[in-house]
């Protein structure tokens, strides 16, 4: 039997298949396809302080091999998510992950704080990287020094783990992970979007309403994977894989990389099943390639 | 109850300019389709799904039927699917028509362009409660009409021509008053067009149906939301819509 | 009648289009399918000091919408090019641009320094943004003070238009752009690729033998055009534009994003013939969209 | 010369394990083909074209057959195109086999799983100017044989599998001795079996067949580029081969 289980902090994951966060809401809908009980864990879409309305509509465009969104982190706030969402996931026998957002250092604190309240969070994935918000966000994620100082807020501020989710849009992917790396982060997922831009022909103007949003699908796994393939080799934390995951062929090419665990996004909208069908695929695939689990392909790709 | 099935086309015909109709074959869907619900379809393997609205529902032949107007890559790849050929969906998606009207009442449909689609599978469902049915189609000129005779088997039928090439020539909020007394309208079309419209009938009780770009399609991805009126909220197209109450939303 | 000319510094250009570099070797092939007049110019393959050979292979895969390659500036060196090819293209009535690139500024000056011995030469592709050589070229492309040094180094040794080749593996484009302006750049040329990588199943390693290569094609338009759109803001010079052109409607929509001209690379692997029928395509596309000429498109899309 | 055609599929069928024969009509291109070249043959949207030989032409049909294997999602693909069907072809492309043996000649054919199709066509060449045919070909096993039958047609012919499963046991290098005298062989296959030959054969006249991940196809982008023995140059697969002298290139 293909062992699919992998124990990472915080997270006892039965397989390393988890719905990206912010392509899954917090699971309502797609619980009426299949039993979330099947999947890895869950990653919550991103909670702030207070409710926030998010950026004007369009929000999401089609784009080759991939999509463009600039959502802008709509939320009902990180109260209402611990009171209203949280229980109705936690009746599944998985893992929940909570993404946590926040324009300055002290939301982020708050957020991650106010996830001390329930005992039902495994643990905090930390944007640092969400593309679409002016204020703060993307500062945070593309300057090492801020990454650290917000990784280390959260650090103290919470009693979960921290996967710090990184943003490509970088020169030096591996000098921002060895940033957070050092500011204390259990672990790293990656990546967050590309930062892109389609023009609508008719109207002359950009199609997303916020003008520029982030590139994912299957475009961006080129860039997911170079990235992963380099971090790997420069940190000692796990890292969570994602960026155009569609089957569970992509799934062992990111383990190959190096990621211990992989996050499901764009794949969602086109095939609600996506997560539960690559769980039932991926023995099979790991075995046509001669692993007899999941943790035995990790990182098995890095040749030096 | 959302379901993804696979439905298989039974035909598909060009009806008017870059028009199609196309019906599909589908026992979850036809059993549980409303009036102002729509399907999420996969084309070929573009990223997202294309919403579409359900036009027409046979339930005893389990057939759907479903109007496009060619408008870009995905509904040009549709145009090219063949009787025969299964088509990928989810739905029915969002809720539909409250429709809550009496028999005997009379009721108004207004349809711009590729808005007429949904409201001929709700002018339908009315006319068998017993309600009358009154409906002003809007089209950009003579080559793009579709489905006059079929509304006008549902009741009075106007149809208005942006240039006169067919029909009246304007708008259809230009012909409202042609049409007698109502006890309520549905409408779904172009934004101008409902905008104008809601403020000409404002105070009336009213529906109209709303699109917008689509992620998810069934409300996970907040990529559909738009503010309600009052401000303090927000409502998602694909789930709470595509339908709501003309005071409900700011368009 | 739609006026497709464009004027660039040292360009005078019938029509926008030309074949980007590395993608179209020195025109030979390509000149068996269509007369290369009809072109508004070619962009050669890049040129070094002496002969390169390159990487080892496989130097290209394929991906979602694009595909990597790591060729590593193989090229005869700048004097064959000279020689044999630049003689062979200019039979053609077009504009040659040279596409610069080197291991060291002294290179990239030797190399521009030797273009001045011909006059079939309008202009230089400063190619700073290779990323498939390990010596140089990339350091160029991501640090703006070494971009602005090498740019103010080829323009004196050279007495040609100097277009700089930016590289999108960047945090701050807008900033490089803003440092080889400043260094006297007549023209930006971009986006080059963006480094990425694709794993083998089968033999569990990098596809590409270079393990990282550079991605183009499509899946990379959105990326290409939010650049171009951002820097078409902050600086003066004109922009050739490349990055997943596959017909007219993307070429206007660059046009619109503020490239002044465009570059179609991968494109001519699918389709020998693309750039010929794009130029065939583009004024009834124009037209369409109410334009009268290309100049009036450049830059429309932008709003404040 | 090398063109971009419509190549009509005649016929599509499966003759081995995963290994499918498909006959393509085209003028210019069955006009032009000499044994060794390849078709460059876009699937569907795949950025980049697929490279196959050329198995056999028939000049007086426009006919051109390939052989290929399904090897990922491109040969996928094209293993679903049907008859009536066309295909996008940039042909015919690369050097062929010198083939420049006189009469009453020996020759031997040395093949290796999907290696074997361009041999075909050639053997076939030299059949008709009175060479004297010897094939050896190696399979996987029982399930991947095919063209046992074309290629006894046109001389001796010997099939060794991997696993014994059918013909001989081992590989082709192992039935060398079984031979006869043979004035010069012709060789496509795997990288590991054209080593042992080439060592094996080492002084005696021989070509090889090389493949290579291919970009444009046409020679402008230097993606399939092999040194030369010597070391000071190159040689591009798509043009200056697929056909090299054994001696003229490192593998
Ligand atoms: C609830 C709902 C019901 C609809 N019903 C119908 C109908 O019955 N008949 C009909 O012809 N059209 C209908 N539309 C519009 C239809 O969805 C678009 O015309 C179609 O998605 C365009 O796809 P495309 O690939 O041809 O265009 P492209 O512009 O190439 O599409 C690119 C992306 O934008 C989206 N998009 C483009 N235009 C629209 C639009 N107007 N609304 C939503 N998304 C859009 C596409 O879905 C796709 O994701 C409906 C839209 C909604 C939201
Ligand atoms: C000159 C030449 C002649 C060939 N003749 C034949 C033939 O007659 N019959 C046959 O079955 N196969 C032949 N091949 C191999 C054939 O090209 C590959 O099997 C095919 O490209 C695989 O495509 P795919 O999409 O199925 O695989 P994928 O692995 O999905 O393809 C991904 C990319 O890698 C390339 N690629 C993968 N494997 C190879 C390979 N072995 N050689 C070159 N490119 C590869 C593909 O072209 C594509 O660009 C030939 C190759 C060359 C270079
Ligand atoms: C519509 C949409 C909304 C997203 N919202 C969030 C979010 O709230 N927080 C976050 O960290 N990432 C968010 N992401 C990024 C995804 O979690 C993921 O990192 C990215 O999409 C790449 O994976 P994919 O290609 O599988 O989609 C969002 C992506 C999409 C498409
Ligand atoms: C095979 C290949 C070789 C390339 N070689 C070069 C090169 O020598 N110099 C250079 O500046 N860019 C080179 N490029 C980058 C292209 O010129 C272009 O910037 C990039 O491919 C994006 O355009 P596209 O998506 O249309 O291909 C190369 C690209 C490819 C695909
Ligand atoms: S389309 Fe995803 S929430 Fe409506
Ligand atoms: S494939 Fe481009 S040079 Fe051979």
């Amino acid at each position: 039997m293909t062992d699919l289980a992998i124990e990472l902090p915080g997270l006892s994951l039965k397989n390393p298949i988890m719905p990206a966060s912010g392509c899954f809401g917090f699971g309502r809908e797609y619980s009426e396809f299949y039993d979330l009980s099947k999947l890895g864990a869950v990653i919550m879409k991103a909670a702030t302080g207070s409710e926030r309305f998010g950026n004007p509509t369009p929000r999401v465009a089609e784009t080759a091999s991939g999509m463009l969104n600039a959502i802008g982190l709509q939320n009902p706030g990180v109260n209402k998510i611990i009171e209203s969402e949280v229980p109705f996931l936690s009746q599944f026998d998985t893992n929940i992950i909570a993404n946590i957002a926040g324009s300055t250092l002290e939301e982020y604190e708050e957020v991650a704080r106010a996830f001390n309240k329930t005992d039902k969070v495994h643990a905090l994935e930390l944007n640092i990287s969400c593309p679409n918000v002016k204020d703060g966000g993307i500062q945070f994620g593309t300057n090492p020094s801020m990454a650290a100082r917000v990784t280390e807020a959260v650090k103290k501020a919470s009693n979960l783990p921290v996967y710090v989710k990184l943003s490509p849009n970088v020169t030096d992917i591996m000098q921002m992970a060895k940033a957070v790396e050092a500011a204390g982060a259990d672990g790293l997922s990656m990546i967050n979007t590309i930062t892109g831009m389609q023009i609508h022909l008719p109207s002359r103007r950009p199609l997303i309403a916020n003008k520029t949003g982030g590139l994912s699908g299957p475009a961006i796994k080129p860039v997911a994977i170079r990235m992963i393939y380099e971090v790997r080799q420069q940190v000692n934390i796990p890292i969570i894989g994602m960026g155009g995951i569609q089957n569970a062929e992509d799934v062992l090419e990111f383990l190959l990389a190096g990621a211990s665990a992989v996050a499901v996004g764009t794949a969602n909208f086109q095939n609600p099943f996506i997560c539960s069908e690559i769980i039932d695929e991926l023995p099979s695939v790991l075995s046509n390639y001669d692993f007899n689990s999941v943790q035995e392909a990790v990182g098995k790709g890095i040749i030096s | 109850m959302i379901k993804k099935e696979q439905m298989k086309i039974v035909s598909s015909r060009a009806i008017a300019k870059d028009t199609y109709e196309m019906v599909l074959e589908n026992h979850f869907i036809s059993e549980k389709a409303v009036p102002g619900q729509f399907l999420h379809i996969q084309i070929g393997t573009h990223t997202l799904r294309r919403p579409i609205s359900i036009a027409n529902c046979n339930k005893e032949r389990n057939e759907i039927t479903i109007l496009f107007k060619i408008n870009g890559v995905g509904t040009s790849e549709l145009a090219t699917y063949q009787a025969g050929e299964f088509l990928d969906v989810l739905g029915p998606l969002g809720n539909g028509f409250k429709a809550e009207d009496e028999p005997q009442s009379t009721i108004l449909l207004v349809g711009g362009g590729i808005g007429v689609p949904p409201l001929y599978y709700l002018g339908k469902t009315l006319k068998e409660k017993g309600i009358n049915i009154v409906s002003i189609l809007g089209f950009q000129q003579k080559e793009n009409v579709f489905y006059e005779q079929q509304f006008q088997g549902l009741g009075e039928t106007i149809i208005v021509t942006d240039n006169g090439s067919y029909g009246y020539k304007g708008y259809v909020t230009d012909v409202l008053d042609q049409v007698g007394l109502f006890d309520c309208y549905y409408s779904c079309g172009p934004i101008p067009m409902l905008k104008a419209l809601t403020t000409k009938l404002e105070g009336k009780r009213g529906f109209i149906s709303l699109e917008e770009r689509m992620g998810c399609g069934v409300g996970a991805c907040f990529a559909c939301v738009l503010p309600t009126k009052d401000g303090t909220g927000y409502r998602k197209i694909c789930k709470d819509g595509p339908v709501f109450h003309a005071e409900e939303v700011t368009i």
